[in-house]
């Protein structure tokens, strides 16, 4: 009863937040919905701690109910969400103009959504719940409706997700057509041996749901207009959480419905062969941003590829790899939003340039960047770098270079921001004859309702704790790591420390090679890539007929 | 072949992403997209369907076996709403950029990449 | 792109997409036949909790979790809309100022058709919510013409008398106290089909009638004549 | 020849899918949506499903066109006036 009513408390909060909002005061909306996210999170945490349940909903047992199934993967993603959730709710408690509680209610819709959508066992129930936390995105993304760019990118996310989404539910009604069931563990019992090409065209399908949401290249242009635009407290979730569940869900469907019949060869080759696309295009154009808040989307694009490329290996300590990863990558990344939003709440633009020096000020949002930009790069004994350790040995030289290149680039790109913002180094106008700023960078309004004299503690406080967290993780036990992952692995033993000689070496390399990039870029050593610019039109049309090449290159991928 | 009549929702899903792609109106690329979605419809009625069965409601008939799966139909239930409530809500999203760009040809719509 | 390029990589993805689902299509059993194992499952629990018709069933009990997300999603997007499609506060000013609903020209036979298939539709859609368990229909179609409904007095060109019979705020409360309630009774109390039916059909009704009132508030904020 | 009735349903929708695409003017596509809709209903009549048919019916032949249409008004409303400020045309 407890996983019922831990899944079912955001959403009934959220409806009375809804059904009252309009008569509550702000104090008394900020403290029910941050007393709801950290009671969840209690109840999470009391699940993880009983070793995982599962439950058939309404008393159903198996044949014909759903079950939500908390084992120690799907409730550690859901308690990682829930802490992040929590950060935003406090990073907005001094953030907006709020309408009638309805900020609050789609944020606990939206915790509630990304448990069910870790948590159900049953792949038309995760579709269901995938729109869910698809539909309040768009909203949340198009919250502050009097800015253009903002309604132009939630449309282009809510038209490529949405497409993306009925894809993968073609593919459920291919397999429920072969299987005629549901469950994700009915699904693969009844699939085992079954080598059809429908299978594997179903499979192809449903991913290409996961993998737009995941922003995997070539689905991923949604990703940096919906982010540049988004309110920063929902760029914590989307970049910190959401991305990522589209990973874990391609994970959970290949591994516990797909696996006895899908060949793993393939499945491999096409899984590599997106992550390391995206985390190389991610990776340069984040280097080539300029505008804060999209160059922290292309890091999120180029970390979900190395995330991917973890899951692709299919192998035990690279799936535990990227558990960490996951984890980390989640609390530096939030972190990094929480100080880019202050930014934007003290100077009103988020435009590297035009914030040349005027950080110098702000020591803790600065610490945020630095110690952000580290933790992206690999710095150990962080998350990042105790998982990019597992992925990189169970992948081989080519995945240390890609890791390696990855996490310089994104790094570097985070490092210039506070060298030029915080540490006022680097040319004021890099550029003379550059055109002058597109509108894109400057907020004709800033997020918050005034612009505070003084950022109060709550703005920068959850930003710090989540980037040391994200520093820290390495810390953690392997065996704890080994265990979170059990259920799609089936380790004999906990996955190997990952203190060795090489991770140590390649995450200090990332880390000088970080400072490069950084210093390289400052100078103006960037190339002029306007080509890359030009692909990324904003043009909807441009986006959907990548994400069906994309499909057609993944079916040509499964099928060699 | 009595796989034949599969073909129609792909088809359907496939126009609607053709109407995407060459779409110069916002709202006609929203309404594509619905049309693409109708295609999950098509696709999972005619995987449940049944010669010669009924419709499964028991209310006037005798509980038999000989009826259409009720499974697909309660999915398409789900489907149909969740469709309407996203176009709803882009449509409310085209609207927006209508009266803040003044336009919804995708085409001028600047790019969101500085 | 260039539109040029733009349908040449989407004629690629589709081409791809085509064969790929013609070859997934070709695997499918065939049209028409009889094995629907999940499907055969559910009937014989319907029958057993009074339910004979087995969609409802199968949306409010077997799998009312579904459902449950379903309401949820509906809720978010009249939330989305009422977020969306507010008027800013210039906007605001001008409408004070300059704007207003007119009350339409429309013939007295409409008028009156409006009014008078006003109480029909209303009594139809209370009937299908009420009867969703027993016969086809349930909470969401009733819903659906609940919440239409009200907007046939638009038909009779008299937007203020709609206005006033609308408060938004209650239909607001409306929809969300009725999630709320499915949200209990879909988790705490599985089984409740006709209580959760009519829970439905209150929530899409307010639902559609809040979206629909976002967007004609869009649609017909006219600027007077002066 | 037991499926030609389903077949002739799906072959029409088919046909009325294609026609709400290729219908380029928004204002008339909704009233070909509204079409189209009709006919995934009759479709759904035929594949014995009144509950989803009842539903499309109230959905997708009354609802989404409706609020297509109301787009459409609102949208030419704009296109009258000057955008707003902030953009550059």
């Amino acid at each position: 009863m407890i996983l019922q009513f831990a899944i079912g408390l955001p959403f009934a909060v959220a409806t009375l937040l809804a059904a009252t909002g309009r008569w509550l005061p702000r104090v008394a909306v900020d403290a029910l919905a941050t007393a709801t996210v950290s009671a969840l999170a209690v109840l999470l945490g009391v699940v993880l701690a009983g070793g995982g349940t599962t439950v058939w909903l309404g008393g159903w047992g198996e044949g014909v109910g759903i079950p939500l199934v908390a084992d120690a993967v799907s409730t550690g993603l859901a308690l990682t969400v829930t802490v992040v959730a929590l950060a935003a709710l406090v990073v907005s408690w001094r953030y907006f103009a709020e309408i009638q509680a309805i900020f609050h209610t789609l944020v606990l819709l939206f915790t509630g959504a990304m448990c069910a959508f870790v948590l159900t066992g049953d792949l038309f129930d995760s579709f269901v719940f995938f729109e869910l936390m698809s539909v309040v995105a768009y909203a949340l993304t198009g919250y502050q409706s009097e800015e253009p760019d903002t309604v132009h990118g939630a449309l282009n996310f809510g038209i490529v997700n949405s497409l993306g989404a009925y894809f993968t539910l073609m593919g459920i009604g291919l397999v429920y057509a072969r299987t005629g069931q549901l469950g994700f563990v009915a699904i693969g019992r009844q699939l085992h041996g079954d080598d059809g090409t429908l299978v594997t065209v179903a499979f192809a399908l449903i991913c290409t749901g996961f993998l737009v949401k995941a922003a995997v290249v070539p689905f991923h242009f949604w990703l940096a207009d919906a982010h540049a635009v988004a309110p920063t407290p929902v760029c914590m979730l989307f970049s910190g959480v959401m991305v990522e569940l589209g990973v874990y869900a391609v994970a959970r469907t290949y591994l516990t419905s797909f696996a006895g019949t899908v060949p793993a060869g393939a499945v491999r080759i096409s899984l590599i062969a997106f992550g390391s696309a995206a985390a190389l295009l991610g990776g340069v154009m984040c280097v080539l941003q300029r505008h804060i808040k999209r160059l922290l989307a292309y890091s999120t694009i180029s970390h979900v590829g190395l995330l991917l490329v973890g899951v692709g290996l299919l192998h035990e300590d690279a799936l535990a790899g990227a558990a960490w990863y996951l984890a980390g990558h989640a609390g530096v990344k939030a972190g990094l939003f929480v100080g880019a939003g202050a930014l934007l709440n003290r100077f009103e633009t988020i435009d590297e340039h035009d914030l040349h020096g005027r950080g110098r000020s702000m020591h803790v949002a600065g610490t945020i960047f630095l110690l952000g930009g580290l933790g992206l790069a690999g710095l150990p004994p962080s998350g990042t770098w105790a998982g990019k350790a597992l992925i990189e040995e169970s992948g081989g030289h080519w995945v240390l270079a890609l890791c390696v290149t990855a996490s310089a680039l994104t790094a570097g790109a985070v490092l210039r921001v506070w060298l030029r913002v915080f540490r006022g180094a680097g040319p004021a106008r890099p550029d003379e004859t550059e055109p002058p700023q597109p509108e894109v960078t400057r907020h004709k309004d800033a997020e918050t309702e005034f612009t505070l004299s003084r950022l109060p503690w709550t703005m920068l406080a959850p930003g710090v704790l989540l980037v040391l967290s994200g520093l820290l993780l390495g810390l953690v036990p392997g065996g704890v790591v080994g265990r979170a992952v059990e259920p799609f692995t089936h380790l004999p033993g906990p996955p190997p420390a990952p203190w060795t000689m090489t991770a140590v070496a390649s995450g200090a390399l990332a880390v000088v090679l970080a400072f490069a990039v950084a210093v390289l870029s400052l100078r103006g050593h960037v190339p002029r890539a306007a080509l890359l610019h030009r692909l990324h039109s904003g043009h909807v049309g441009d986006y959907v007929a990548w994400l069906v090449a994309g499909v057609t290159v993944f079916g040509l991928l499964l099928f060699t | 072949m009595s796989q034949l009549p599969y073909l129609v929702p792909g088809w359907i899903l496939l126009i609607g992403v053709y109407g995407i792609v060459t779409s110069r109106n916002l709202v006609h690329a929203v309404v594509c997209l619905s049309v693409a979605q109708s295609a999950t419809y098509v696709l999972l009625l005619s995987v449940g369907y049944q010669r010669k069965a009924t419709a499964p409601v028991f209310s006037d008939i005798k509980p038999t076996r000989n009826v259409v799966d009720p499974l697909v139909q309660a999915m398409t239930l789900t489907d149909i709403v969740v469709g309407a409530t996203a176009t709803a809500l882009l449509l409310a999203l085209t609207v927006q950029v209508a009266k803040r760009r003044g336009t919804v040809d995708p085409d001028e719509l600047r790019s969101l990449e500085p | 792109m260039s539109p040029r390029g733009r349908l040449i990589v989407g004629l690629f993805g589709a081409t791809g997409l085509a064969v790929l689902f013609t070859l997934a299509a070709l695997g499918l059993p065939g049209f028409g036949g009889t094995s629907h194992p999940y499907g055969q499952r559910t009937l014989p629990n319907a029958i057993a909790r009074h339910t004979p018709n087995v969609v409802s069933s199968i949306n409010f009990d077997q799998r009312a979790f579904d459902t449950l997300g379903e309401e949820l999603i509906l809720m978010a997007s009249a939330l989305a809309a009422v977020v969306i499609l507010r008027t800013v506060r210039a906007e605001q000013e001008d409408a004070a100022g300059e704007h207003s609903y007119g009350r339409a020209q429309v013939y007295d036979a409409l008028r009156l058709t409006g009014y008078l298939l006003l109480p029909v539709t209303l009594m139809t859609g209370v009937y299908i919510v009420a009867h969703g368990y027993l016969s086809p229909g349930g909470g969401f179609q009733g819903g659906v013409i609940l919440g239409s409904a009200i907007h046939l007095i638009y038909l009779s060109g008299d937007y203020p008398a709609l206005a006033r019979i609308r408060p938004i705020p209650a239909f607001e409360a409306g929809e969300a106290l009725a999630a709320g309630a499915f949200v209990v009774l879909a988790l705490g109390f599985a089984g409740q089909v006709k209580a959760m039916n009519a829970v439905v059909g209150l929530e899409v009704g307010c639902a559609v009638v809040l979206a629909l009132a976002k967007f004609f508030e869009q649609a017909l904020l006219v600027r007077k004549q002066t | 020849m037991a499926d030609a009735l389903p077949v002739a349903a799906l072959l029409l929708t088919a046909f009325m899918a294609t026609a709400v695409v290729l219908t380029r003017d928004p204002a008339r596509q909704a009233i070909v949506l509204s079409a189209y809709g009709l006919a995934l209903a009759v479709l759904f009549v035929v594949l014995q499903a009144p509950d989803v048919a009842m539903s499309q019916t109230a959905i997708g032949t009354v609802v989404v066109p409706l609020v297509v249409m109301l787009a459409v008004h609102a949208i030419r409303r704009h296109h009258t006036r000057e955008p707003d400020e902030g953009d550059e045309r």
